[in-house]
């Protein structure tokens, strides 16, 4: 951890952000003790989600294997720690909650008011009742709100719970390594590879050689034609050059620092750093946790 | 210990930085004596080891050590290739596949000069305007060397690889720029696929995108800087000056927005800082302050405003819900006066300004976008070949005079669009 | 990302540093207020982070950037539990087991007490000496709170466990240290075996080898500190307080040797700041300064004398063949005014000054020796239980004047031998 | 190397040095070149001697295997590097160089007066050649150099030679590694060891887990019944804990960064730094390049 996160440092500059000298300290020691206080077999740092009033501080462990079900542990000052519950909601709320873009208020508590009714797009309803100077037509959106918020049709959900969802959300999309960096074993547990020496120079700027750090979903859609190529203790996750949409991570080789930097499009602000030909990779997300959904324009 | 692992790309950037290292040294090819070379040129260039130092302990870097050393090496050899009477590190934009490290700099007095080839060349890949032509009265003229004009920017993909010039910047380039959205690709001699179209190469975009930003986001402390001879209030435009008695920016101000002001000019919607008047021929001087005002010269057109040069930027307006910017410092440990101050711009991510004990710098890493707060769609694409259309006020409390006049023509359709951003850069 | 992992001794300092942690926040037990709890003590702490900056970029380090947070967070903890007015970091030593941090303090006036239980622990170790009762006319008196014990001195093995207050020192104890070299093990209370015998425990040592440090190392930037009431002349030893007219300190100065002087006096070979008269039962108050003056009282007994507070390093002695003092600065490609400078001792392995514009700040890390020059035995063993001897001056130009005078007793043995050393801490 | 040099400075602080942003840089850049430009297989940057004037900059590499042929490189700015030449002087000069306590000036051509006469040892003699305001006794003794010099009994050695030889003493004496960092292979090859995942906490803190990286010395001196004991391609090293004077190395485990670091008292200024349970290990010296004699003393 103490290495990793000097490492973070040094490197994920080339992000423009990193952690100041004081979050390093806190996190090194905080963190020890929720590893050792949740018993989690592996932990690790994920990133700052910045708010509109200050931030959060992320961390995930599993407390078996590494695909295990993920913990989110959340920190507003990087010394106490909670741990995210997992929220219950139905999947079209979670998706209508998945929706919502405005940023986060910073405190866990915040309500956002999920419509329920056949709209195109949710409606950023807790921000209005910031703006009190909002114009008519935006009134008369209040107007319409509490109407459902009244009825059957609105839910009620925390800020804890948007956060849990979201994060879910990132670390599916984002959590990534090199090829080779983990194993499958002949009982199919996954485990770091002992042998990683990092990936050439030829393999290490080119996407297909990163892989998600997850159970596979494009994988199973392969035909065994297709997977016959691959190498089962070695390509048994999805490739994030399969994502979709196409053109979402950004790689790039620094040859003056000798490191590869890969970064999400649709998660703005998250950063994958490998050097070639070791086994040093890490990455940290720094964002407002709003993903891009323009995509198209930006290309 | 450390086994050295090398590439031919790597080796190559690796070479231009040692010659960059040579280059600092005075060559001693007698027997001790250093040889003077060709007088080089001794701009001042930016303390970026410093300043790297601050923006680190605020949680914003450019990289490590290493890389702030090579780019003060980069910078000071800029500095000394042309007659620059200052340089600073301006800052990073990521591009999908090159990131683009800029650098600004101001020429001495009577020395800039043209572009040379490389102007030319940006200039021939304009296909359409013809901005290089003394201006007509039909489209707002470029300002030279002042306004949006008035530093330089060189950019190179990889610290050590040699600096290019962007071209200067034309109204009807900022204006065109504000209506895009697009990543950088990192290639500046890319054309900008976009939608509306952007009828230049990704240099023009570029270019555009700096000036939006430096004009938008570059702060200085407050009482750092004053106006010479109190113009302040009448144009907003004076010269500004350092203040022989600045003794620092209170702490209390800087914990809350009110430490800051801009220390440049907002673009008006015309795209230039200066107000030009379609009405008719008469192009303002930009140091003339008498002739902008507007009462006295009985225009028929109101001239555009926006936030002025030294405004707080407490004023500015908010982005969708949220403030403009954001404060914080370095720590919550140390003393008041002990700790780093900054501010960082929600319009702008990326764009960041740092104070400490009379120091202060600006600087942005980021992907040259503006964030909007707008759900989904940061700007919406306006109606593609629409005809003239009246600029509809967005988030504003005063909606836009217009006053009867001729029948528009194209390029008139070009300058009144865009003032649905006012004041945003 | 990475993994954490953990071990028991490693999760216990965690617990510690966690406890530090939480200290600075404020309690907020109920809903949002803030709780007062009982008044802490706000002592000035030292810039620990600004100071580990300048120092790395001149090549010195305490440790990362976490560990130079979680020192500041100790000192701070420290500041709080005690009267101090004033706490900085003086060092590191390294032992064999474990290394000592040592904070350097000064209490608030009148606050500062006794050591409590602590020095009586201290006291009973040691054995032969009576230094606590009232001194007799045989033996250089402790100097209180002044001289060598003008600053208290705290010390813990790890950042974050409990800071040990060290004893005084007396002049017998310098004197014993001066004779003996000796590597620290890194456990306070492990006697000193060494030859010749140090009668007392390894925290007398260190607390000895600080004062030697700290009064041989301890440097300003010249300029910053002045005399009060021009006392400088006479004595050396006057109340040293900051030039209110201080403007920096020449750049061209800083980096020869001359940019810095003495903040401390040396200690004189009787193991005092202040010479103590042997003959009488006269103990000379260190701020009487007319008392100092030989002449004036006719002594037979010429004062000792030492290189004097706020004088010019660029006059201590040499090392053996070597200057005293190495001077350097950070950087050889940025401008004078952008560079840290820094002088670090040749005597003292590991005591370095800095200084950046206005700001410096000194610092040991090493492991408590002094470095002689002199071929491989850095300082030669005196020859055990020899009687009486004769000093010999080494390396010095003025010889020592001995006067007629009683036979001396063990504790003037003791008194005199040092002498050989005098100057060099 | 980019990595090693970041991750020295981070940790070798608590030893007092580190190297500058422009050390760095310059070592990062100039480095990168020598390897190339020497084809050096394995190139390690050293560490720094402090001289009289300025410093010398270290790295030594090998062109073939680890334990192969030692190149030494030496810099005086960090940017123009050297390869010292070997020198070829008798045993006994040699040993006479090895003798010499006084400082490094710094110059390369500075010039040391050897004394082969039978005396206890050999005198500082180009220092007296600075002082201009020596003693009588002092005087004497130039008197009697010069009269040496002009004999056949004394050699005159310049400072590169008795850097050569001194740094390969130094190198031979300290360049350590943890057990199983590296493997000898079936074949006889010595390897970095891929399977290496850094001492366990218990091995970590005790000196015998660190090993001399050259052919060992020891090792044969082992009876048959001792060597028994060993893994054959794990311990085909010396372990430090045999060093002669017992007592050379300092040991320190410091829970707060998680590192180890040994320092050699025997050679003041070099310290050896590991992160148990990680790969990463690094050392750097910093010194004055005089090896401590009065050990007795001290300890």
């Amino acid at each position: 951890m103490d290495i990793e996160i000097c490492w973070h440092n040094e490197y994920i500059g080339s992000n423009g952000h990193v952690l100041n000298a004081e979050e390093k300290t806190f996190l090194q020691t905080s963190l020890k003790l929720v590893k050792n206080d949740y018993k989690m077999k592996y932990l690790f740092f994920f990133g700052k989600v910045l708010c509109v009033e200050g931030q959060y501080y992320v961390a995930f462990g599993t407390s078996d294997s590494l695909f295990g079900k993920k913990t989110i542990f959340c920190s507003l000052n990087a010394i106490d720690w909670v741990q995210l519950p997992e929220p219950s909601q139905e999947l079209v709320v979670k998706k209508k909650i998945l929706a919502l873009s405005e940023l986060f208020s910073g405190d866990f508590g915040q309500e956002y008011t999920i419509d329920l009714h056949v709209h195109n797009e949710p409606k950023p309803e807790t921000l209005e009742e910031k703006s009190e100077h909002g114009e008519e037509e935006e009134e008369a959106e209040e107007e319409e709100e509490e109407e459902e918020e009244n009825g059957d049709n609105a839910v009620i959900v925390k800020e804890e719970e948007r956060l849990y969802y979201t994060l879910e959300a990132l670390i599916f999309d984002t959590d990534i390594v090199p090829r080779r960096a983990l194993f499958l074993t002949a009982t199919d547990d996954v485990v770091p590879n002992r042998m990683f020496e990092g990936l050439s120079l030829e393999e290490a700027d080119k996407i297909q050689f990163y892989f998600h750090k997850r159970e596979p979903v494009h994988l199973q859609q392969k035909t065994l034609l297709e997977r016959e190529q691959l190498l089962k203790a070695v390509d048994f996750m999805d490739s994030i050059a399969e994502d979709f949409p196409k053109g979402s991570w950004a790689l790039r080789f620094d040859p003056l620092s000798n490191l590869v930097t890969i970064r999400s499009l649709v998660w703005p602000g998250f950063t994958f750093t490998h050097a070639p030909k070791s086994k040093e990779f890490s990455s940290l997300y720094f964002g407002n946790l709003v993903r891009t959904s323009d995509l198209g324009f930006l290309l | 210990l450390a086994v050295v692992e090398e590439n031919e790309a790597a080796l190559e950037l690796t070479k231009k930085l040692f010659d960059l290292m040579k280059a600092k040294e005075p060559s001693y090819d007698e027997e001790g004596e250093p040889i003077e070379e060709e007088e080089l040129n001794e701009g001042e260039v930016e303390n970026v080891n410093m300043n790297a130092f601050h923006f680190s302990q605020c949680g914003f870097a450019i990289g490590n050590q290493s890389v702030v050393t090579a780019l003060f090496l980069a910078l000071q050899k800029l500095s000394q290739s042309q007659p620059l009477a200052k340089v600073r590190f301006f800052g990073k934009f990521f591009g999908i596949e090159k990131d683009y490290y800029i650098a600004e700099a101001e020429f001495k007095q009577g020395e800039r000069g043209s572009m040379d080839e490389e102007e030319e060349e940006g200039e021939s890949e304009n296909e359409e305007e013809g901005e290089a032509s003394p201006p007509t009265d039909k489209q707002a003229p470029k300002e030279e060397e002042t306004g949006v004009n008035t530093y330089v920017y060189f950019v190179c993909n990889y610290i050590g690889d040699e600096w290019v010039r962007l071209p200067d910047v034309s109204p009807q380039q900022i204006v065109a720029a504000r209506k895009i959205v697009k990543t950088f690709s990192g290639d500046l001699n890319r054309p900008v696929s976009s939608i509306p179209p952007f009828p230049w190469t990704e240099s023009v975009y570029l270019r555009a995108q700096i000036a939006r930003i430096n004009h938008a986001t570059a702060l200085a402390p407050k009482g750092l800087f004053i106006f010479e001879e109190d113009e302040e209030e009448e144009t907003g435009t004076g010269n500004v000056i350092e203040d022989p008695e600045y003794e620092g920016t209170s702490l209390t101000d800087l914990e809350t927005i009110d430490g800051w002001v801009h220390k440049e000019s907002y673009i008006l919607p015309q795209g230039r800082i200066t107000w030009w008047n379609p009405k008719g021929d008469l192009i303002l001087n930009e140091n003339d302050d008498e002739s902008l005002d507007g009462s006295e010269h009985e225009e028929e057109l109101e001239p555009e405003e926006g936030p002025q040069q030294l405004s707080s930027v407490g004023e500015d307006e908010d982005v969708g819900p949220y403030p403009a910017w954001s404060v914080g410092s370095s720590s919550s440990l140390y003393p008041p006066a002990h700790r780093t101050y900054f501010v960082r711009s929600q319009r702008w991510p990326g764009a960041v300004a740092y104070y400490y004990n009379r120091t202060y710098a600006n600087i942005y890493i980021g992907d040259g976008l503006k964030f909007t707060g707008k759900p989904f769609s940061p700007e919406a694409p306006p109606a593609p070949k629409a005809e003239y259309i009246i600029p509809e006020p967005e988030e504003e409390e005063e909606p836009i005079v217009l006053t009867e006049m001729m029948d528009p023509t194209v390029e008139q359709e070009r300058a009144a669009e865009p003032e649905e951003e006012e004041d945003e850069d």
